[in-house]
Formats: structure tokens, C-alpha cells, sequence
């Protein structure tokens, strides 16, 4: 069997991958997998450039796209995960006892957190200001890692945040939290509710597929194969349970992105994509304007 | 005084008739009673007593290892005994003006400080105001007359000077009790010769109870009223030998007939202590 | 007496307990007060449950083996290269002054800030984590053992060079356990050091076990009472490996203070 | 001969930048031979070029002022809390062994594992990153004070004892001075942690501000040469603060190895 | 030999004519010239020339700060001079086989080494089978049948039987060059006795150059084949006063005139020399 080393980052993203391992596919299409765990996506980019992984099954599409722009060929996008107000991912949070309804009523120094990284910050604030908000004299924002997310809230410290899944479930089975809008790039910044944020992704590595296409092209059969059973088979989400350690009773809520492969990308997932770059772009976490085409590859 | 009468313990006989509630002699400033002393496997003392008269200079004979050290450190406060009592006149070492010369004298000095300063460093805790404090320390200069550069750091003396310094921090307090364990045995011979004459004016006549302890027995007969020889481990008291020729006692002393005595007989003793096997 | 003693040397013995109790005492008062919100600082006894239930039944005491095997390794790879190193640097003033700047420079930089280059060196497996913790521990040995060296008294080394021995002898019969005490203040910094930066590592860098990633996960998904287990696990462990050298250094440097 | 021994003093001044070249040197020649890929280890110029750009026209001076005001102040704190506190407990091993589980518990357990409860403790403004630093160099004060107390030679103790200096004098005026020498390496050891604890708070608690965060975002979008300029910029500060401590030390502590 | 004959220093005068390529005397087994050493500010030597003669016994007596000890260190090697040179029969201080009793005998005993590892130290580096340097140590044990535990670690013991320990170590290794720095000074009086005695005895039979430091004149003369008479500082040879009595010398000989002559002499020559300003 060809072996191939595989990034993993713990997030409801990675289903797709828990199914095609437990149900076998990679072993049908001969090959043997070996799960890379992943804490960050620079740890993820740094272990595709110095070849320390040939795939990643999610890597922030922001971030891939930068280092696109610094090192041509470093990784293609196989498939995306689009979120939006369905396919739940990014989204605002308050306190469970807070008075406020909408974004709107985020005022009179509105206390927030940010899930960390220039990109969610920045995400967060684009998103506030379309709604007519006012840094410093509406709100606050500062980054904070997610996992003292719920602590944050459940302290006093922040009235609110801009958090990611699964940590919305849990402060809202904990009722530490409520949910005002999710999907809010969609929403906010592409300008439609029903557009997919492709914020993140599953990705090979340039070198790999050009060292040996033949086993980029099985792995990539086998990854459609989970990503279709990960969508249709509620089932197929107990694997959550022990890939990323969500609790039980919590797996079948956590919300799962939109996956799609990169060759069943629709002409307006390509536009969307292209305008989630740009916006990546603009926020100054992209180094410079890339065209989404170019980072993705269908097989 | 008497309430630190220990209860149990038999008044020597040579407690004088007027104070028969006293368990030491008339005179005496320090009183040992039953005291015992163990390192580990050896002991030391066992049930030791000794009385030390006030303002008198004894000196301490006695073979290496015997334990001059460790009596001079139990006495002055420093190491626990396993047993037994040291009084001082009725009070504890922490009330009484100490001076004290270590054998160890390089490491009791203080690095940090000046050859100055370290003798300074006991007055402040005398309650005396500045200008007493440097009267103190301009009357020793003055009584030494040193031509040491007292402005240098320990280590940057040699071991005379090292020592003197030490010397010269014990007697700055004007001490009731001063202890000189091996305090010369650095110094030239000139210095010696100085400051055997000039402890001797010093000590009679400010009445200091001084504890000296010396290889030397010229010198630990010379300077003594009396001379305590000690015999080998556990340590007893092998003979005191009471030597009061008129002071001040010089070079010429050494030849009088009764410093021959004495040290004659001080000799015998400690070599046949020293000898038992 | 010999009664007396003896129940004086088993307080002494216990001494160490009141310390923990100490600790978890505060610990139930802050819960009990409800000065924390008991979902953020679960009771002493909730994380007791779970450390013992991770112990027993779960999977705590693979978390905590594999943390174990790597901070001994990395502790023990930094021992040998940062012991003999730290003697020689320290020895020969010169060259420690030149690479002093590098030694200050690395203990001052954060081991999360060094991953990405340690990830460079040796990927993204076991080896980084190891390496990583082994250079911090390195450091904080080879600072302590140069220190030690270097302000070690100079009076006996110079009797063993005048009795003919040799450089090298002189550095191991005499500076060696002259500086002795510095050099286990350096052990104990460094199996500290090196468990940090193990457990920081299981954190950051991708693992799958290891009390680090146990905590992480513990966090992630708010299982506080599991978290403050993990941690403390891995304090535990810590004590016990300064213990190692605290009684070492007791059976080893009598003459020490004297 | 006085102008050899000049020629002898500007060397030795020079030493330490020998250590920098040889460090610079050994990067470029790692960056030259193309062993790790250039977009994850920029040449040394690059980030030359970032750190003196940063400063001269960007943030960086900012950013790095505000570390050095973070970790002074944790440090500040830390001093003042654990070198008295060092002092009584080592002076007391009854004391200090019953609450050494602690220090070596805490020791052992990484500073972001404690972030969660400073958090709770401090609130998620600048006083939990002051706070958990100064606790970080504390410990490290603190084990270090109380170890030189603890093995400090009683000798010069017992000679101030018998020439009447009460109990808290002895401290001040012998046991701290005799144990100068391993409060300064705790002082050394004491800011390094500071240091390494305030840029990863900056790193992971919220933060706008600061090396660390300067870092972590550097990370985030791949700006290598600015991220290895902040680590530079954190290491020299850690250098320098060293330094100080050297320097100071070396004046002070006049009679050490004598 | 002669290649360390140092350019453009004159042979003194005392060279031998069968040797006058010498720049020494014959019989010379250290050669000091020229030597000079400061500390900071004070010179203690300032082109300093002796010499050393083999196989004799050279007490050193001068006053306190003199320098006896740095004269001695900078002969053994480990204290560099500012300038001058000293030579070993030609030969540098670490091919040399030394015998070396520090004044600070407490500071130079190995403390984590029990007694008899300490005294055993030196051995190793004189390329000895084992059983050699057994039997260096029993006769070591057999001639100073010391009654001391020699199992002890040197904290354990007085300040006299460290310095024993030290004699014994520095003995041990039977050296071609001893110093001794005031190595009896806490000694007790037998054991200074039978030392004196038995180092005579030793060091002449075995030839042993040997340079002792003493403040005790008597037994600075007593040991003597030469007694080296210092001045203060900045430091000169006062005098070199050689005492060629028979051997072995007793407390008889110090009753001898010629003993008394040479005490008296030396004493003279000492006090006006400290005694300057
Ligand atoms: N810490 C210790 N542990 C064990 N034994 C000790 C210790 N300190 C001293 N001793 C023993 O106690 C005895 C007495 O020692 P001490 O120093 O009082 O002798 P001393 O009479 O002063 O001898 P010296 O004339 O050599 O100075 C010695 O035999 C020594 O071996
Ligand atoms: N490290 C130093 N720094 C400055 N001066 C020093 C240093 N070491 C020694 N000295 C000075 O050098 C002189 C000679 O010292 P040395 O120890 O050789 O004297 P010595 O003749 O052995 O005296 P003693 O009989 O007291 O042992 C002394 O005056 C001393 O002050
Ligand atoms: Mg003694
Ligand atoms: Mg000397």
C-alpha cells in the first residue's frame, strides 16, 4: 500500500476523514494512511512546505492561499467547506442573560472576543462595521484563544464574541451563551445569505501530487467518498465522538460545513470563493490579490 | 541567680560556707554542670562540669580533636548540647557581651565588608550612639596601632592580617567573656610578642573573663591565671593549675622559677593524658 | 527520646502533606465561596474524581506514561550533553563569555516561539517535541552548571593542580562537586523546564496522547474537572521528579553548608 | 604592556559579539545550503532588514516597548514579593518544606495551563499577563533564594549570632550576602521567565500589543522575516536584561569564588 | 640546563668557577630571578632573585603580609608573577613532584573525600601500580601511626586533625620539593613534637628540598638548614642565616650556642627590619 501522511486538525471539518478511515475507503483504494494531528493551521502550512505531511483533510483557505502567494505550487484545495447561516460556522455569541436581540444592539461598549488570528479579527470587525457599528464607541473586540471562550462569557469579562463551532454548541448546551446570527460572512461580507464562506478546506501538497499523481488521484476518490457519506448519513457523525473528542450527546448538533468537491464547485461557488479571497486580501492576510482557480485543483 | 538553680544537682563542696545555697563557686562567671556532648558515634563530653572564674584568664590545654572548639562553641550559644547547663553568671550567652576569635578565623570574617567595617560591625548592636561607637573604634586603633590597611577586603589579606582583624572585631565590644581559640597562630613574631603584653594590660584591667586556648604552653602558662588541662576523648578536666605571678608578665617571666613549675607540671600531665592509650 | 525522635522525623515526613492539603484547602475555600463560578473551577474533590477515574478506569495514566518516557528522555538527553558542556564552558571564561549572548538569548525566547523552527529541524513527529524540551532544559542545566563552575572557590582546585592533576582532572574531582549544588539547582530547573515545554509541546505541536493534548482537549470542550486533573497530574509529577534530586542531593552532597 | 592590556579589555568586551556572529553565521550558512525552504527560514538579512524596518517605520518599537514595560513591571513584582519570602523560607526549612510541593508543583505545570484560572483570578485585561509572569518569575526567585539560604555556610552565621545581632539581622546583613551569588542566578532565571511568560500571554491571551502577539500573527500570515525580527527582538531583550544582572553582579559580589 | 638561561641577566657572583656558565650556584634546585608580582595597587615583589638549595631545609620568617605565601604559590605554579622567572633545576613546577601544606589547610582539603581519600588523592598521578601506592600509604600509616579515624569526612574534625591530613597528603607522594606553610599552627604540642622529629628524619634521608613557612623561630632555626629572614614589603632577602648542626635536632639543641646564637641573630635582624618605618 503507498503510504501517505495526512494533517489533521480536530474540527467538525474533519468528518468526512473519520468516515473514509472507518469505513475503509482509504484501504480499498490502497493506501495507508497516517494521521499527522494538527493544533494550528500555520502548524498545518509549515508541515505541507517542509514535507512533513502530503495532505491536510482542513486548512483555513486564507491561510493557504497566502502562502500560494509566497511559494507558487506549495498546496492545492481538493475540496472546500462553505459556511453560512445553514452550514453553521462562524457566528456571534452573548451571554445567555444579555438583553441583546441582534448585532445591532451591540452598543455602548459592547465587550466582545474574537476567535484568534488577524483573519477572524478581521472578519469580525469587517462584519460589525457593515452593520454601522463603531469600534471603540460601540463595541470592543480582542482576540481570545478558543478554548477560554466560555470561560470568557461565563466570567463577566465580555458581554459577547465572534466564535467558531463546536464551541457555540457547547456554551449553548451549557447555557453559559445564546446565539445572535450565524453565518455572518455570507451574510455581511459576500452580501448574500445563502453564499458559501469556503473558509477552510482539504488540501494536497504541490510536491506530493506532482511526485506521484497516481496516489494524490486514489486519495482524492477515497476523501469524495467520505465527504458524500459525511453529508448523507447522519450516522456517520458518531465519529466525531472519538476524533475530536466532542461529548456524545453534543456530536449529533455540532453543525457541519457545506463540503464540496472542487470539481462540483457551481460557477457562483467560484465567485464566492474569489470574493472570500479578495476579502482576505483586503484584511492583510493574504500577501497579495490570487485568483481561486489557480488554488484549486479537481480530480 | 538563684532561680536558675537546677533542682537535683549537688552543690559542689567547694561552694563557699556564706553561700551555701550556691551550686558553684564565689567568683565564678560561667558554670557548666552535667554537660554531655555527642557527634554521632563519639562522644565528646559526658557529664562534664567546670566552673570559669570571672575576670580571671584561663587557658585551654589539651590534645588536638579533644573538643576546645566544641566547649568554646556550647558555651557561647552557637552549638546545641546534648545535655546539661551553661550558665553565665545566672543569665544565657545572648545577654552577655561576647568576643570571640574562631580557630576558623578566614571563614568567620565577613567577605563583604572591609577589614574596617567587620570590625566595627559588633558595635551596632550595642546600643551605643555614633560618637561612642567611633570613640570605641578610635580607642583600638589608637591601642593597636596598626599599620594594616584596614580599608582592604578579607581576601585580599594574608592569613596575620586575616586574623588580626578577627582579633581586633572581638575586642572592639570590650567583652565580658571573650573566647581565643588558637588567636595567634597566624601572626608573626612580633605581633605576638605586642599583643600577649597588650591583651594582658587590656583584659586585668577591664576585668575580662577570657577563655584562651593555645598550642603554645609558654604562651598558655604566660597569660593565664589559670591553666585548664584537658585530657583526651571523652574529654575531662585532667588538672587546673592555678599560675599567679604579678602581671605584667614579660619575656623574663619564663625564666622565674614558678613559670617553670607550672609548666613543668602541665607538661606531665598532658603527656601522660595524651599517652593513655 | 529515641520516641520523641522518632515522631519528630515522621512529621518531618509528613511535612510535605500539609503543603498539598494546604493547597487543596484554599482550593475547596475559593469553590466553596463560590468566588469562581463552579463550571470554570470545579471542587478539589470533582477533579479528584476524575483523576482518580482517569487513573482507574479511563485513559489518564496512558496520557500520563507518555509524558513521563518523554520528559525523562528529553531530561535525560540534556543531562548529557548540557552537564559536561556547562563544566567545560564554565571553566574556560572566554568562551563562555562568547557564547553567553546565545545561552541568554535562547532562555529568554519562549519554547512556543522556537517550535516553528524546531518543526523545520525535525518534523512534525515525536522528535520535535523532544528535541524542543531537551534544548530549554539544556539551557537552564548548562546556565547553572557554567554559573556553578565559574563561582566555585578557587583554594582546592589549585591544591589538586599542584598535586599534579591534570586540567581535566581538576574539573572533574574538584570543580565538578565543588560547584555540585549549582549543578543539582540545574537539574531540578531542567526536569522542570523540560516537563513544561514537553507538556506545552503535546499542546501546540500535533499529538495524539500525552497529558499536554489531554488538557487541551479538556479545554476545548470544557470538561474542567478532567482539565484540572490533567494539571494536575503533570504538577504532581513535577514534585516528584525535583524529589528525586532534592534526596539525591541530600544523600549525595553531605558536606554541603559545612 | 598597559597597551596590551587595553588591546586584552576591547576583546573581552568584543567576546559576546562573537557569539552573535557565530549564530548569524551559522543561519546564513543554513539559509545558503537551502536545508530548510527559504519561506519558513528567512536569511538573516531579510530579518535584519524586518527588525530595522519595524523599527525605524513600523510598530515594532512599540510592540517591543510595551514587552519590556510588561515584563519589568511582572519582574519588579515578582522581586519584590519572593526574594523576602526566599529569605524566611529558606531560613526556616521547616516552613520551606512544606510548602516546597507547591513551589515545585507550579514550577512543573506550563504558565498557559494556568492561564485559564489567572483569567478567572484577573480578568482577561493586562493584569492577568502581569500577574501570571510575576507568579512564572516568582517561583523561580523564590527556589533559587531559598536554596542559597538553605546551603549558605554557617560559619560567618554563628560568628554574627555570638556578636549579638538578632535573629532578622543574621538574615540581611550573612545569610543574604552569603547567598548573593544564587539569588542573583535566581534573578537571572527570574527575568528570563518574566520575559518568556508575558510574550506567550501576549501570544494567547488576548493581546493587541506586544512581541507576542507580534509573533503569533507574524506566524499566522507567513511573514517570516518579521516574525524571526520579534523572536530576535524578544532574545535580546532577554540578553540585555541578563546583562544587567552580570554586570551588576560582577560589581557587587565582589568576593565570590574567593 | 642551560637553555633556560634567560639573555641579559648577569650570573651572580656566587657562581662556582667550574660552572660559570651558571647563572646559579651549584647545589640550587629553585632559581628565582627578577621576580615581581602585584596586587592592584600594593608591590609585594619587586625583581626578586633566590635560590633554593636541594636536598636542604629552608625556613622562611618574615612578618605578617610579607608575602610568604604568594612567594610560595608563585614557585608551585599557581599564582602567576607580573614578571621573572623561576626555574626547577631547569626543569617547570608541574614536572615537579610537590609536596604542598596550604596556610588555609581547611580550605584545600577535599570535604566530599573521607580523610583517607584525601591523604590518598595524590597518589593517582605518579604512575603507580596499585599495589605501590598501597604500600606509599601503609608506610605512611606505619611511621605516623596516627590514632585519628581516618574514615571521617574533614568537616568532622578539628581544625588540628585537618591540617594532619594535610601533612599527610602533602607527604604521601614522597615529593621532590615540600612547602610547608605554617604547618603546625593548630597542632597540639605532641604532635608538633614528634612532627618535627619524624619530618627531619624523613626529609633528609629522602633529600626533600623543602621550603617552610613558620612564625615559631625556635622551630624556624630548629628545622633549619638555612633560615631565609624576609623584610616587609616591598620585600627583600634581610639575611640567610645557614644552621648546619648535626642532625637529629632535638629541644636539647635549643639549648645549644649556637642555636642561641643564630635564634638571636635572626631575631636582631627580624625586629629591625619590622621595626622600620
Ligand atoms: N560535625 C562533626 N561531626 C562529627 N564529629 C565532629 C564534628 N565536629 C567535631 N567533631 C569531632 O569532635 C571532636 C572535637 O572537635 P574540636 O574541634 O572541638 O576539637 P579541638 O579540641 O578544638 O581540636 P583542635 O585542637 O584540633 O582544634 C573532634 O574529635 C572531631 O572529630
Ligand atoms: N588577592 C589579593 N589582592 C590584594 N592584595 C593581596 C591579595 N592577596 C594577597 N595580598 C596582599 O599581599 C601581601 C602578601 O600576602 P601573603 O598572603 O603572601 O602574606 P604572608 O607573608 O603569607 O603573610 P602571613 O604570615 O600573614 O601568612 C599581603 O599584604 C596581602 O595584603
Ligand atoms: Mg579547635
Ligand atoms: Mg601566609
Amino acid at each position: 500500500a503507498d503510504r501517505i501522511k495526512v494533517g489533521v486538525f480536530p474540527s467538525s471539518a474533519a468528518l468526512p476523514f473519520y468516515v473514509a478511515v472507518n469505513r475503509g475507503y482509504f484501504k480499498e483504494a490502497d493506501l495507508e494512511i497516517e494521521e499527522v494531528p494538527m493544533t494550528s493551521h500555520p502548524l498545518t502550512v509549515q508541515a505541507l512546505v517542509s514535507n512533513g505531511i502530503d495532505a491536510a483533510v482542513n486548512l483555513v483557505t486564507l491561510e493557504g492561499a497566502n502562502m500560494e502567494s509566497r511559494r507558487p505550487n506549495t498546496l492545492k484545495y481538493i475540496s472546500l467547506n462553505g459556511q453560512n447561516a445553514q452550514h453553521v460556522i462562524e457566528q456571534f455569541v452573548v451571554k445567555a442573560d444579555s438583553p441583546a436581540r441582534t448585532l445591532k444592539d451591540f452598543r455602548n461598549g459592547f465587550k466582545l472576543f474574537s476567535a484568534p488570528g488577524p483573519a477572524n479579527i478581521g472578519a469580525a470587525r469587517a462584519v460589525l462595521r457593515k452593520v454601522g457599528l463603531a469600534e471603540g464607541k460601540d463595541f470592543t473586540i480582542q482576540e481570545q484563544q478558543i478554548g477560554v471562550h466560555l470561560g470568557a462569557l461565563q466570567s463577566g469579562n465580555f458581554d459577547g464574541g465572534y466564535t467558531l463551532e463546536p464551541s457555540a454548541t457547547i456554551m449553548v448546551a451549557q447555557k453559559v451563551g445564546k446565539r445572535i446570527e450565524a453565518g455572518v460572512i455570507s451574510t455581511y461580507l459576500l452580501g448574500n445569505k445563502s453564499a458559501s464562506a469556503f473558509a477552510a478546506g482539504a488540501v494536497m501538497s504541490g510536491r506530493f501530487m506532482a511526485d506521484k499523481p497516481d496516489v494524490a488521484r486514489r486519495f482524492a476518490a477515497a476523501w469524495a467518498r467520505g465527504v458524500k457519506e459525511a453529508q448523507a448519513d447522519s450516522s456517520a457523525r458518531g465519529y466525531l465522538v472519538q476524533g475530536m473528542k466532542v461529548p456524545p450527546e453534543l456530536a449529533a448538533t455540532v453543525p457541519l460545513p457545506r463540503i464540496v468537491m472542487a470539481r462540483d464547485m457551481t460557477p457562483a461557488d467560484v465567485g464566492d470563493f474569489q470574493k472570500f479571497l479578495d476579502i482576505g486580501t483586503e484584511l492583510g492576510v493574504v500577501k497579495a490579490r490570487i485568483d481561486g482557480k489557480a488554488l484549486v485543483r479537481a480530480f | 541567680m538563684s532561680t536558675h538553680l537546677p533542682i537535683g544537682t549537688a552543690a559542689p563542696g567547694a561552694a563557699d560556707a556564706g553561700a551555701s545555697h550556691r551550686w558553684y563557686p564565689k567568683g565564678t562567671h560561667i558554670t557548666i554542670r552535667g554537660l554531655t556532648k555527642r557527634f554521632q558515634d563519639a562522644t565528646i563530653y559526658d557529664n562534664f562540669d567546670l566552673d570559669i572564674p570571672k575576670g580571671k584568664i584561663v587557658s585551654v590545654f589539651g590534645p588536638n580533636g579533644c573538643g576546645k572548639s566544641t566547649l568554646i562553641n556550647m558555651i557561647a550559644g552557637i552549638l546545641p548540647c546534648d545535655s546539661g547547663q551553661i550558665l553565665f553568671e545566672g543569665k544565657e550567652a545572648r545577654e552577655t557581651r561576647i568576643g570571640y576569635v574562631f580557630q576558623n578565623y578566614r571563614e568567620a570574617v565577613f567577605p563583604w565588608l572591609r577589614a574596617i567595617d567587620n570590625i566595627r560591625y559588633p558595635l551596632q548592636y550595642l546600643n551605643l550612639s555614633k560618637a561612642q561607637q567611633q570613640s570605641r573604634m578610635d580607642r583600638l586603633m589608637e591601642s593597636f596601632d596598626v599599620k594594616l590597611d584596614l580599608q582592604r577586603y578579607p581576601y585580599q589579606m594574608s592569613g596575620g592580617q586575616q586574623q588580626l582583624v578577627s582579633i581586633m572585631r572581638a575586642l572592639v565590644v570590650d567583652p565580658e567573656v571573650l573566647f581565643l581559640d588558637e588567636p595567634f597562630s597566624a601572626l608573626d613574631y612580633e605581633m605576638v610578642m605586642f599583643l600577649r603584653e597588650r591583651l594582658q594590660k587590656v583584659l586585668v584591667e577591664r576585668r575580662t573573663t577570657t577563655l584562651l586556648v593555645s598550642h603554645d604552653l609558654d604562651e598558655a602558662v604566660l597569660l593565664a591565671d589559670e591553666v585548664l588541662l584537658l585530657t583526651k576523648r571523652p574529654t575531662r578536666v585532667a588538672e587546673n593549675l592555678p599560675f599567679d605571678v604579678a602581671r605584667p608578665r614579660t619575656a623574663d617571666t619564663t625564666i622565674t622559677p614558678a613559670f617553670i613549675a607550672t609548666k613543668t607540671r602541665a607538661l606531665d600531665v598532658f603527656q601522660r593524658e595524651v599517652r593513655k592509650p | 527520646m529515641s520516641l520523641a525522635h522518632r515522631a519528630n522525623a515522621f512529621g518531618a515526613r509528613l511535612r510535605p502533606l500539609f503543603g498539598i492539603a494546604a493547597l487543596i484547602g484554599l482550593w475547596a475555600f475559593v469553590h466553596a465561596t463560590r468566588a469562581v463560578d463552579p463550571v470554570l473551577l470545579p471542587s478539589p474533590l470533582e477533579a479528584l474524581a476524575a483523576f482518580w477515574n482517569g487513573l482507574a478506569h479511563g485513559t489518564l495514566w496512558g496520557d500520563f506514561f507518555k509524558t513521563i518516557v518523554r520528559t525523562v528522555t528529553s531530561f535525560g538527553l540534556a543531562l548529557v550533553i548540557a552537564v559536561p558542556l556547562g563544566i567545560v564552558l564554565g571553566s574556560n571564561e572566554k568562551i563562555y563569555e562568547s557564547i553567553e549572548f546565545a545561552i541568554d538569548f535562547f532562555r529568554s525566547t519562549p519554547a512556543s516561539a522556537m517550535f516553528p523552527l524546531f518543526l523545520v529541524l525535525f518534523g512534525v513527529g515525536e522528535a520535535t517535541k523532544i528535541a524542543v524540551a531537551a534544548f530549554g532544559a539544556a539551557l537552564a542545566i548548562l546556565f547553572n552548571v557554567a554559573y556553578g563552575v565559574m563561582s566555585a572557590r578557587k583554594q582546592r582546585q589549585l591544591a589538586a593542580k599542584v598535586m599534579g592533576a591534570p586540567r581535566w582532572r581538576v574539573l572533574t574531582d574538584v570543580i565538578l562537586l565543588e560547584s555540585m549544588p549549582q549543578v543539582f539547582v540545574g537539574m531540578r530547573s531542567g526536569v522542570s523546564i523540560a516537563l513544561v515545554i514537553v507538556i506545552v509541546a503535546e499542546m501546540f505541536i500535533g499529538s495524539t496522547d500525552g497529558l499536554g493534548q489531554r488538557i487541551m482537549n479538556a479545554q476545548t470542550i470544557f470538561d474542567m474537572p478532567d482539565m484540572y486533573a490533567s494539571i494536575f497530574a503533570a504538577g504532581l509529577l513535577g514534585y516528584v521528579m525535583n524529589l528525586v534530586f532534592l534526596v539525591a542531593e541530600r544523600r549525595f552532597v553531605h558536606w554541603g553548608g559545612k
